[in-house]
């Protein structure tokens, strides 16, 4: 039986979630992770999404953080203002689990452009943006990213989401709480050194080695055994998970790019007609 | 953006129209547009009747925007977005309106977080100056890179009571905000549930509210869900009766997204070709939304809406409750006395004669 | 009473307990404590159970008072009051606990607005050190006249984007809010609703919070109505199931205002003989709400109790909706796949083998 | 047919309410003007208390601004906070009517302290203090006010909500808007001059003289006929009126005192038993 890299990811990534903790989950690979959690080992986790709906217990993927079909129910409905401000700002929210389009070695994120901001060649590129993104990583007690697609820096193209800055204390000095914690990759798990917070290697993946790591990092990087530690191997997923997620979310087990081909093409009569003749 | 609150009232009074005299009567060339909806129950009805009459030199402003803007910039009815989220479908190889027209400089962007978009909104549906807002964004490009905001995007003060640093943002009163919802009564009183996320907030900033809904329903069930409620009657400048009103983005209760149709979209939108056939076939040719539902029933058969339908979940029901009234029987309670004694106690207190 | 917000969380997990329990554990002598209901479910029962428990040297924070400060300064456990409005039954003839305490300089009082009260509690509970206010407070002797609060009462400052002089109000965190409330599960998650006046900025202020409710719910029914809770789970230190913890205060949907309750009370209370007796006899001879409840139905049968009686009046249902899963009957409608069509593109997409 | 002074003043002040329009109802006496006001000429006023209850139709008098049981319903739920931003700082409020202590000539008033504001003296007394008062009278379109019990004074005591300040512009100046509309007295109706802010008499009720009104007024009154104008002559309830308003609140047709006393009384065998017997 096959699997993709990103279904051990987001295994892994819902290993982030303790029992009783208060996590708020961004848009796309993070809510199914959150929902495994959910499931398995912290069923009295608190999940919400900016959008205002806090403990919801999702049946399957929502399409967005505002979907609303997605549970049946949830027990405290509020707005994004309350989400940010006496949740987050507050330090109730233990961690939030985000994307990433570019990450630096400090965790500092990147959602907003690749290239010039102001889009003077064709080769620049608009991402979505922030959207909760800045004031959940500086705010939230740990930040985990998810990198899919994304890419790892040696300097930003636009700092979106601080993480630790310069590293160091410099967050400290910021006067910001927390910090990002962990980085789920396709390949590996990265976290951060506690006196300096540069990120480094603490667990591969099956059938990954640590040259397929340094290929997509630019940067000279660290791992686990640097600082006396082991690098771990993540057992791979079961059947009976690989299951569960793809319940959950389609998508998972194939490509972003095949899956929204297979979209477009199910409206009847549609994709066919109009666009199949060119 | 600012200004200092004027005496005004809306009157409470019937104000439902046609959606085609809403947007006439309410939205003007160079407004200030507000976007309410947070990726739930986006007012997509709105947005093509906007398009349809050639509104021109809009500032939109939205905490998160999906493929309605590119609808907007499409229709030419855009030079200014102040936004923190803009949907962008997988990577590289997807450009779409949003990309061509900033490199074509046709449209100029303001990056904000949804938080301080919504803290923008905020203020101004206060009637404060400003509100502080939390500090991560000065640590971003967000605060250092401005474009039309300039000086007035976000400032810092030291708190005059603990000398800490405070980053404020500025009010933002739109000209005018257009808001989708499950349902209102004749008078104006919108209800919304589900996801709640920047609406309330949006839509009281604004001067005008222009508010669609899947249903017109009788007081007496807005009275039983007060609750509900999200922008009061004497807000409302126009409420309009459009069910489908905001297909193809899901409504809570009612249906579904339909990702196929996005889909659908963003496929075509990739190219200048592609976008413009799909405007032609689902805005322009089109006149009013149960237009819309037809042709997509003609194109698709009913197929396809199948799946947009929801399960029933429905609220649980609480007592309200009321009293009951000091008078039972010609006895008054709340003073232990009967008519004829409170009578008697009348005409022994009364001052002054009849 | 500002604080840097620091990192802290109240797991979810089952917070039912006794109140006595909960007093005992979760309020301190020398607390800030928080009433939150505003003139609607007053927590009665909590006061009472402070009250016996004699803490001391509280400072009160509550946007209005009735009767239940009164109490609080006759348990002696008052020093300090910030507050807006403290309820004098008529006139000249009626004085109670709070003038012969302040007359004897036992407690000293900080005077607000109802509205400057919230802010407060609102700038505590965003985690702001500061809120702008509404500017008429500055031609007031609320704003000239200042007790404890001193300079940090209230500052003026210009606004950094307009030079508007604008009022702000510092933020106020208590120690511990106490509440009443309808309903609650047993995690905590707390619903409220009739007249909803400061229960959520006052609740959310707090470090901790306590909350006594009419009754314990099933988790489903708070699921079912999620606009009606108030204070979620993970804020909640203690939630304690107290039928009747309001009276003689009314309670939306559950029972009305004693009013011939209150005003004995009101009777009694002018003299400091009469009011000890109340305390003794309802207040320091009982130990928890059922033993005052028998008490009150002893004292004066049930017929009193009938007028507190509310008629039904229930919430209109709305449909909630969840959609579809994805997998019908072996089909995935998002995809236009079979079971076997999918497992089969798993195959071929998959990049590493079980 | 005899009534109580403060009736006809609860139907004079109810039309001070316009149909459609926003208006704010302060604790006692204004609650029931609201309430005969939309029975009667204003069905479509919006009718809202502090706590948040917008649009209610009463259909008896509230114990206060928070009793949610006077009510069938109310179509807008809100808390305190929302009331004063978005409705009264915004400008949506177009009348409040508020119970004052203590008035001036330019329409201040204190209904915090009668004495010396730190109790000093016996003969100093607290009164409730501001509740909404403050923000009411200061930012909203017109302030009603009605005077039962309390006093025209020369000097306040206190001020805790501004009126015209010291008259002229002086408010405009303190950047405030609307200001004092109308006062309603036991004894007749009071208005302010349009450019010196100070309050005169502007009609009498029946049985009344300008020298019963001469007698609560400390200060040289002007009149309506001082700028022209002439003082009117209020009307009589009707019968039909009477009955309305004591159906509606019982304690309007007997003296405030007299009714506590009878509901003291009415708590079976209790005050009888423990205070008859001293």
């Amino acid at each position: 039986m096959k699997y993709r890299r990103v279904e051990i990811m987001v295994l892994e990534t819902s290993k982030e979630i303790q029992d009783g903790e208060v996590a708020i989950i961004g848009q796309g690979i993070p809510m199914t992770a959150g929902a495994i959690a959910k499931r398995s080992h912290a069923p009295n986790a608190v999940i919400l999404t900016e959008a205002g709906m806090v403990n919801v217990n999702m049946f399957q993927n929502l399409e967005d953080v505002a979907d609303p079909g997605s549970t049946k129910g949830f027990s405290y409905s509020i707005d994004l203002f309350d989400v940010f401000t006496t949740i987050v700002h507050r330090g109730y929210a233990d961690l939030c689990i985000l994307g990433a389009a570019q990450i630096d070695k400090y965790g500092n994120v990147n959602t907003t452009v690749v290239g010039d901001y102001c889009i003077k060649s064709r080769s620049d590129m608009r991402l979505p943006g922030s959207g909760g993104a800045n004031e959940f990583a500086g705010h939230c007690n740990r930040t985990i990213y998810t990198v899919v697609g994304g890419h790892f820096v040696e300097e930003l193209d636009y700092l979106t989401s601080p993480g630790w800055l310069e590293g160091g204390d410099s967050r400290k000095k910021a006067g910001l709480l927390g910090g990002p914690s962990a980085v789920f990759s396709q390949y590996g798990i990265f976290r951060f050194e506690e006196h300096s917070k540069e990120m480094y290697l603490s667990a591969l993946y099956p059938e990954t080695t640590l040259e397929d790591i340094r290929k997509i990092i630019p940067w000279d990087l660290k791992t686990a055994e640097d600082f006396g530690k082991t690098v771990r191997e993540v057992e791979p997923p079961t059947k009976a998970e690989l299951f569960f997620m793809r319940e959950f979310e389609p998508f998972l087990g194939i490509s972003g790019h095949e899956g929204r081909l297979l979209q477009v093409k199910s409206l009847p009569g549609y994709y066919e007609k109009k666009e199949g003749k060119k | 953006m600012n200004r200092i609150p004027e005496l005004k009232t809306q009157k409470s009074s019937i104000k439902t129209m046609e959606l085609k005299d809403a947007v006439s009567k309410f939205v003007n060339d160079g407004d200030t547009l507000a976007l309410c909806n947070f990726l739930h129950a986006n007012p997509y009805a709105i947005i093509h009747e906007i398009i349809r009459q050639e509104r021109k030199d809009l500032t939109i402003a939205v905490a998160s925007a999906i493929e309605e803007v590119d609808l907007l910039i499409s229709g030419g009815c855009v030079s200014k977005i102040l936004t923190s989220y803009y949907h962008r479908a997988g990577g590289r190889r997807y450009k779409r309106e949003l990309d061509r027209a900033l490199f074509d400089e046709k449209v100029i962007i303001e990056d904000y977080t949804n938080f301080t978009m919504c803290a923008m909104f905020m203020a101004g549906a206060l009637g404060y100056d400003f509100l502080p807002v939390m500090k991560s964004i000065k640590e971003s490009d967000i605060f250092n890179i401005r474009t039309f905001k300039q000086e007035n995007k976000l400032k810092v003060i030291k708190s005059p009571f603990t000398g800490k640093e405070t980053v404020l943002v500025p009010a933002l009163n739109p000209d005018v905000a257009i808001v989708h919802v499950q349902r209102a009564d004749k008078f104006g009183n919108a209800q919304f549930w589900g996801s709640e996320g920047t609406v309330k907030w949006t839509a009281l900033s604004a001067d005008k509210i222009i508010v669609s809904c899947e249903e017109i329903v009788d007081t007496e069930k807005i009275k039983r869900s007060p609750f509900l409620t999200k922008i009061p009657c004497f807000r409302v400048s126009a409420v309009c009766e459009v069910p489908w009103g905001a297909h193809p983005s899901p409504v809570a209760g009612y249906y579904n997204t339909d990702i196929m149709f996005r889909s659908m979209y963003f496929g075509k939108a990739l190219s200048e070709v592609g976008n413009e056939k799909f405007m032609e076939e689902w805005v322009y040719n089109i006149s009013n939304r149960k237009e819309y539902m037809d042709h997509y029933r003609e194109r698709f058969g009913q197929e396809p809406l199948k799946y947009l339908e929801i399960n029933e979940y429905l609220s649980d029901q609480v007592n309200l409750g009321y009293k009951k009234t000091y008078w039972q029987d010609d006895f008054c309670y709340n003073l232990a006395l009967s008519r004829e004694e409170y009578i008697e106690l009348t005409e022994e207190e009364g001052e002054l004669e009849l």
